[in-house]
């Protein structure tokens, strides 16, 4: 496996060069809209925990761009396959794209994960007591009583 | 060893929930001794960890033995370390305080309870300990995420709220992690320390204003500050009592040392006061969350409900108290943490044994209660006293603070915010006591006057009185704790 | 609602895309971000642990205490929805729908101790019963096996391909949870019963936070996995790529023991009777 | 060499562009299935065996591994997408819905 | 890091996500949403993130999507938006 | 707790016979042979995808495959005959080359359905039946598995007896069925 | 040849669109189903690309098998809720 960037050949013109400098940000930003629109207006509990998910992947997504690194490989080590310990060729920060935002967001795909589970359950609860999804029909249901 | 206090600080709950969890399967009797042993040993950690910090100035401790903004670190200052014995002590008399209701409440789900408990006090303690600005967001989650679980075993509404207050939850814990990720997008850096330390050249960037915002929104859905407040109350009313004496007080209290904890050592007072002119904006935002509280807290005619809404007037206060920006109110704020997670531990044991005895907790239910629980309502007298500012009891002493804080920044209508939410509480809880006191017990039965005295268990009773004790010994030795601790607390460059 | 809900999106969206403007551009290697921290790890990683996975190494070793509490939080989600969910007992007699497979009769069981005495003839079924689907049973008791070997060499491997314990654990959990999807319920909680799940949940925790305490006796900090060097007999820098593998496995353990526990209590409402 | 990738990796463009159009064209659920699984099947045989090729350009024991390994991916995909299929149309029949006939419109 | 391949997906996956928060049906949400999940991955592994996107993809694919499915199936699919 | 543990002793009791076992086969626990097969093809799998063959890699590759085929030794093989068993996977390819140029006419067959512009008069879906004559979960599941790769055909449901229902998209595709498939098949599972 | 790679990766997105137009207007859920199927399919193959495209495919090998073992159970999921729930709730009305 020769080492090699995978450097883009296409002439950019400055409009290109300033959307795609900010179109990862653009996107992170309208999911998230998508998102918070979604828990606050939506009105059926499963709705809004499937917009919770879509604001929690875009928090990642800002998390990944920030780590893209132009011209860099994925940050794991060449060459180092089978020896164990120092003395392999010098690594140079350079060639690699930043792995600390991928740690991160490793940890937050997780705790999406788990706060997934928990909401179903909570949203599974809730129907059982209420027999509906729908926050309004429920609230209907408590105000009666 | 002393040297691992920090880590044994978190290390302890930790491994003991996971005991608890395994003993849950295997030998239910175990649950209990392993939670209490494990909190004890915690608060041994987290009072020896306070003097080492008194002698020796700001502790530090690498997890995993690596250099601090590439690894992990501990920072442990005179804030947090006694944040953290707040935290130790709240938990470990709640737990003994509420070891009867929970066999009550849930009989067959003890290990699974305790497990959560003792992991949501990991949570809280890791929050409190951690010198790193994500991990802190970690630990945000265990914390919110088994705060979901205890909560939601209430009454028949507390799934719903608590579903609300899930969303809400998760809202604040993204904008937070989201903060974070626009510092370290211009600092390139995680710890909270090196973070400070980059910052001053970025001051007047676009993105640090965006990152302090996005923080504090978060911060503040957390802790239901007023305009971002409305899951709290009913998660907090209808939670199963054993739980809402853990999270009603420490929750919120938490999330304000997170605040300051951002404002001191992540952005620097420099920024959040002088760069930033948001200060005076933050102060009256905090007076309406007093006035809104304690409004609130007078329509209701629920007890936990009512008390729900006094937090949310007394995180006004300590928002308020920080925002001043002057010493006086800081320290009003730092010392309130501490005297606020005691008054609301009072008011909530003494809900958990009056839902022990009587299965409400509306104020119908409460009639002629005094004849029946003297030393319950006793206690719930000196909380009183203390909520509304009393001065033997240590409510007071923060008041005062706070309020000589706002005349000296000139912020009248904080203290005017302060003293009617003074005058609110006096109502409220001269409506309590009044209710309690002289209408008949029983009386829509029948047969009132019954003057046997029919009290909750000596072990919901000896907690109450522990914290109703404390409330009056913090309020007499304010003056030390302010000299010895909360002064160091606070940055030297505040006058 | 629908109204307030977006003015506060357009309102947070405005405000962040007001910010990005002090951005520096997407992928610009001299960025803070890149010039700051992550040097550090991509020069050092291989030196400093042996692990060629920089992502690995990071997650497990330099920031390893904040992925001990991501595998509580997954934990702590699985208590969670169990303390929610799982019912302890019925208050009804419990009733339980048997089928005679020769006749395709029927039973209606309603006390336990009337179970039909010659069970060979008679199977057990959901009382919202799907008849037995030949196909999918077949291809995934086929494919199973092989998920779960690939679940292992990615935790296996975390160190030199993408990968690790979350990823691992998940897969492995997700082929319990095709069992449960193709057979039913019961099947799968036969080859992991419930009691089994939840102490391994709680092992697996035990096993990341159990290593780092062992660190602490040994004489170093918390998670310094060095310290391991003393018992596992190696130099200090393979001891730490062996402490991440360990790591990795209790990672493993806990996140497929903690998915299998969310979905059997959320598909069966804490009944464990019958799911999806 | 490149050639041949080349040839196959349209191939495998041109059933994947198949399935694709198919799933839009077809008038009714279970005629959608048609298209949609195993044309799709067929396009990633051909395109893994294309990139499978093309990976073993710098012939060492590494990329032969990798190249079996898209090979494995392969068998699998054989064997799970027919079942995937099998899986939506049985929940189709038990779903009550009826196969578009001759003359219908298009749904 | 292709721009190229990177934003047809980038839009892609926004025309997901409000697929499955304006789909009037729980179910078919909740497939949107793996959709959503499949889109995701490829965004991780175009920016090179191997390891998110290996994580996206177990989740995504292996348990996400059928804890959704199953809450569906424990509650209701209908939905009034 | 208790409760529960009681309930889930009575679920043991009623499940002792093996009613819920898979494929409702009586378990083959006692026999050695399945595991080893197992074993051995998992470690085959496990060079493959490792591709390290230093020491400790290797010990992890037993040990996991080891793991695997305890928990999993009778989801593979849990059919009753395993005698044939390496004969007819050997057969089984050799079918397979037959299976992949079938599948490949056949889907040429539907992207000309496809592309055709009077496609909706030139297909004609319908349902149809047939009892095929082979036995065996495998040999069913391939045959079933392979009308459903044929473009023009998918099966929607087989009976354990060999009762197919197949959804074919036009007479064509109909036609084909059962036909010299199914015979290939019976010999590749040396059956009929 | 990374070009035609990424020229293929695009044609590839472009027929996930297509897939995708199913996916969100089908007028059933099945529909949707049979158009998320075939977008974890092509997701198999370009993921194969976008290694190739790194030069690193043999770390983006292992994703795309997860995805060819794992893709089949949300269908499968998904399908068996209607084998458990007959009937098709009619979402048009």
């Amino acid at each position: 496996m020769r080492y090699a960037p995978c450097v883009l050949i296409l002439p950019m013109s400055d409009l290109i060069t300033h959307i795609v400098a900010n179109y990862n940000y653009w996107i992170y930003i309208t999911l998230m809209m998508i998102g918070l629109y979604a828990i606050i207006a939506k009105n059926n509990l499963v709705k809004k925990i499937v917009g919770m998910n879509i604001f929690q992947t875009a928090i990642i997504l800002f998390y990944i761009s920030i780590g893209a690194k132009k011209g860099a490989t994925i940050p794991i080590i060449e060459h180092a396959h089978g020896d164990h310990g120092a003395g392999s060729s010098a690594v140079h920060a350079i060639e690699y794209i930043n792995p600390l935002p991928h740690v991160l967001m490793l940890t937050a795909i997780v705790v999406a994960v788990a706060t997934l589970g928990v909401a179903l359950a909570l949203a599974l609860k809730v129907y059982q007591q209420y027999n509906s999804l729908e926050e309004d029909e429920i609230l209907d249901q408590i105000r009666e009583k | 060893m002393s040297s691992q206090y920090p880590a044994l600080l978190v290390a302890t709950p930790l491994l003991a929930a996971l005991f608890i969890s395994i003993a849950g399967w295997v030998y239910k009797k175990l649950c209990f001794p392993i939670a209490v042993v494990a909190l004890s040993v915690a608060t041994y950690a987290s009072i020896g960890l306070l003097l080492r910090v008194l002698n020796e100035g700001v502790v530090h401790y690498r997890l995993g033995g690596w250099e601090p903004p590439w690894g992990i670190a501990y920072y442990v200052d005179h804030l947090n370390g006694l944040v953290l014995v707040v935290v130790c002590v709240v938990a470990l008399l709640n737990l003994i305080g509420a070891k009867k209701s929970i066999d009550q409440d849930f009989p067959d789900k003890i290990g699974p309870f305790y497990t959560l408990y003792i992991l949501m006090v990991t949570g809280l303690l890791g929050i409190v300990i951690t010198g790193d600005a994500f991990n802190l967001y970690v630990l945000l989650e265990i914390a919110a995420l088994t705060g979901y679980g205890l909560l939601a075993m209430g009454d028949k509404r507390a799934a719903l709220s608590t579903l609300n207050y899930l969303y809400m939850g998760t809202i604040g814990a993204c904008f937070y992690l989201l903060g974070v990720g626009y510092l370290y997008i211009v600092t390139g850096s995680l710890n909270m320390a090196d973070i400070a330390r980059i910052l001053p050249p970025l001051y007047e960037s676009k993105a640090v204003l965006a990152a302090f915002i996005i923080c504090m929104v978060g911060v503040w859905l957390k802790m239901a500050f007023f305009p971002l407040h409305a899951w709290l109350p009913n998660a907090y009313t209808h939670a199963p009592s054993a739980s809402s004496g853990l999270i009603a007080p420490l929750v919120t209290k938490v999330m304000i040392y997170v605040m300051i904890r951002l404002i001191f050592t992540v952005f620097t007072p420099e920024y959040a006061f002088n760069t930033l002119a948001l200060s005076n904006a933050f102060v009256w935002l905090a007076a309406i969350a007093i006035v809104m509280g304690a409004l609130f807290a007078l329509a209701e005619r629920n007890l936990k409900k009512m008390f729900s809404y006094i937090i949310i007037s007394e995180v006004g206060y300590m928002v308020g108290g920080i925002w001043l920006g002057n010493r006086a109110g800081m320290t009003g704020a730092v010392l309130h943490i501490l005297n606020d997670a005691l008054m609301t531990l009072c008011l909530f044991l003494v809900a958990s044994n009056i839902v022990y005895k009587i299965q409400g907790h509306s104020f119908d239910d409460l009639k002629g209660i005094f004849r029946k629980m003297p030393v319950t309502m006793g206690a719930l007298v000196v909380g009183a006293l203390s909520i509304i500012g009393v001065p033997p009891t240590c409510g007071f002493f923060s008041k005062w603070y706070l309020i000589s804080g706002a005349v000296q920044a000139g912020q009248y209508g904080f203290v005017a915010a302060l003293l009617f939410s003074s005058l609110v509480n006096v109502v409220l809880f001269f409506r309590v006591l009044e209710i309690a006191f002289f209408e008949p017990f029983g009386d829509h039965d029948g047969h009132g006057h019954t003057e046997s005295i029919d009290e909750a268990p000596l072990s919901m009773l000896v907690p109450l009185l522990i914290v109703a004790l404390g409330l009056v010994i913090v309020g007499v030795y304010t003056g030390d704790i302010v000299n010895l601790v909360i002064q160091f607390a606070i940055p030297r460059e505040i006058l | 609602m629908k109204i307030l809900g977006l003015i506060i999106a357009v309102l947070t969206g405005t405000l962040l895309i007001y910010t990005t403007s002090d951005f520096p551009s997407w992928g610009d290697p001299s960025s803070p971000a890149s010039t700051h921290l992550s040097p550090h790890y991509i020069e050092k990683t291989l030196e400093e642990t042996s692990v060629p996975n920089i992502v690995t190494a990071v997650l497990a070793d330099y920031r390893g205490y904040d992925t001990m509490f991501e595998t509580t939080v997954i934990f702590g989600a699985g208590v969670a929805c169990f303390f929610l969910l799982r019912v302890p007992r019925r208050k009804e007699p419990v009733e339980r729908l048997y089928r005679h497979t020769l006749t395709g009769m029927t039973l209606r069981i309603k006390d336990l101790d009337e179970v039909p005495e010659n069970l060979d003839e008679f199977e057990r079924i959901d009382t919202l019963w799907a008849p037995y689907d030949l196909i999918i049973k077949t291809v995934c008791r086929l494919l199973i096996p092989f998920i779960q070997l690939f679940a292992l060499y990615v935790i296996a491997h975390g160190h030199h391909s993408p990968g690790g314990g979350f990823q691992g654990g998940v897969i492995l959990g997700a082929s319990f949870i095709l069992l449960a999807v193709s057979y039913d319920l019961r099947t799968a909680k036969e080859r992991l019963r419930e009691k089994l799940g939840g102490i391994l949940c709680a092992v697996g925790v035990l096993i990341y936070a159990g290593t780092g305490a062992l660190c602490l006796l040994l004489g170093l900090n918390f998670l310094d996995y060095s310290a391991l060097a003393s018992i596992l007999h190696v130099d200090p820098i393979t001891a730490r790529s062996h402490g991440i593998l360990i790591v990795e496995i209790g990672v493993g353990l806990a996140v497929m023991a903690t998915m299998i526990w969310i979905y059997d209590n959320i598909s069966s409402e804490g009944k464990y009777e019958e799911g999806l | 060499m490149d050639i041949i990738v080349i040839v196959l990796l349209i191939i495998g463009l041109v059933f994947f562009t198949g399935g694709a159009v198919g799933i839009l064209r077809f008038p009714d659920f279970y005629s959608r299935l048609h298209p949609a699984g195993k044309m799709d099947t067929m396009g990633s045989l051909f395109m893994l065996i294309a990139l499978a090729l093309f990976n073993l350009h710098h012939f060492t024991l590494a990329t032969l591994l990798t190249s079996l390994k898209l090979i494995v991916i392969v068998v699998f995909v054989f064997l799970s997408s027919p079942t995937a299929i099998h899986g939506i149309v049985d929940a189709g029949v038990r779903a009550g819905l009826t196969p578009w006939t001759k003359g219908e419109k298009r749904r | 890091m292709t721009w190229q391949l990177d934003i047809p997906i980038l839009t892609l996956v926004v025309v997901c996500a409000i697929g499955a928060i304006t789909v009037k049906d729980l179910l078919g949400s909740a497939i949107l949403f793996g959709a959503y999940s499949f889109m995701m991955c490829l965004l991780w592994a175009i920016m090179g993130a191997v390891d998110v996107a290996f994580t996206e993809a177990s989740v995504g694919a292996g348990v996400s999507t059928v804890f959704f499915v199953a809450a569906v199936f424990r509650t209701t699919r209908r939905t009034k938006d | 707790m208790e409760a529960l543990e009681q309930q889930e002793k009575s679920l043991e009791g009623s499940r002792e016979s093996g009613r819920d076992r898979p494929a409702n086969r009586p378990p083959s626990r006692k026999r050695f042979g399945p595991y080893l097969v197992t074993f051995l093809i998992m470690f085959f799998l496990w060079i493959l995808l490792s591709g390290k063959f230093d020491p400790f890699h290797l010990t992890l590759g037993v040990i996991s495959c080891a793991i695997v085929s305890f928990f999993s030794g009778d989801l593979l093989f849990d059919s009753p005959r395993m005698k044939g068993f390496p004969r007819s996977w050997w057969r089984f390819l050799l079918y397979s080359p037959w299976l992949l140029y079938q599948i490949f006419l056949a889907n040429l067959h539907v992207l000309f359905l496809t592309f055709h512009p009077k496609m909706l008069d030139l297909i004609d879906p319908q349902i149809f039946r047939f009892r095929s004559k082979l036995r065996g979960d495998l040999a069913l599941v391939t045959f079933a598995n392979s009308i459903t790769l044929t473009p023009g055909t998918i099966t929607i449901y087989v009976s354990v007896d060999g009762d197919f229902s197949v959804h074919a998209i036009d007479q064509q595709s109909k036609q084909g069925l059962p036909g010299e498939m199914e015979i290939r098949i019976a010999r590749a599972f040396s059956e009929g | 040849m990374d070009q035609i790679f990424i020229y293929t990766g695009l044609l590839l997105i472009i027929l996930m669109v297509l897939s995708l137009y199913r996916a969100l207007f089908g007028p059933t859920v099945l529909d949707r189903l049979i158009g998320a199927n075939a977008i974890g399919s092509k997701t198999v193959v370009l993921l194969i690309l976008i290694g190739l495209i790194y030069h690193r495919v043999d770390m983006f090998v292992d994703i795309a098998l997860a995805y060819a073992l794992l893709n089949f159970i949300a269908v499968l999921a998904a399908s068996r809720y209607f084998q458990k729930k007959r009937g098709l709730y009619d979402e048009l009305h």
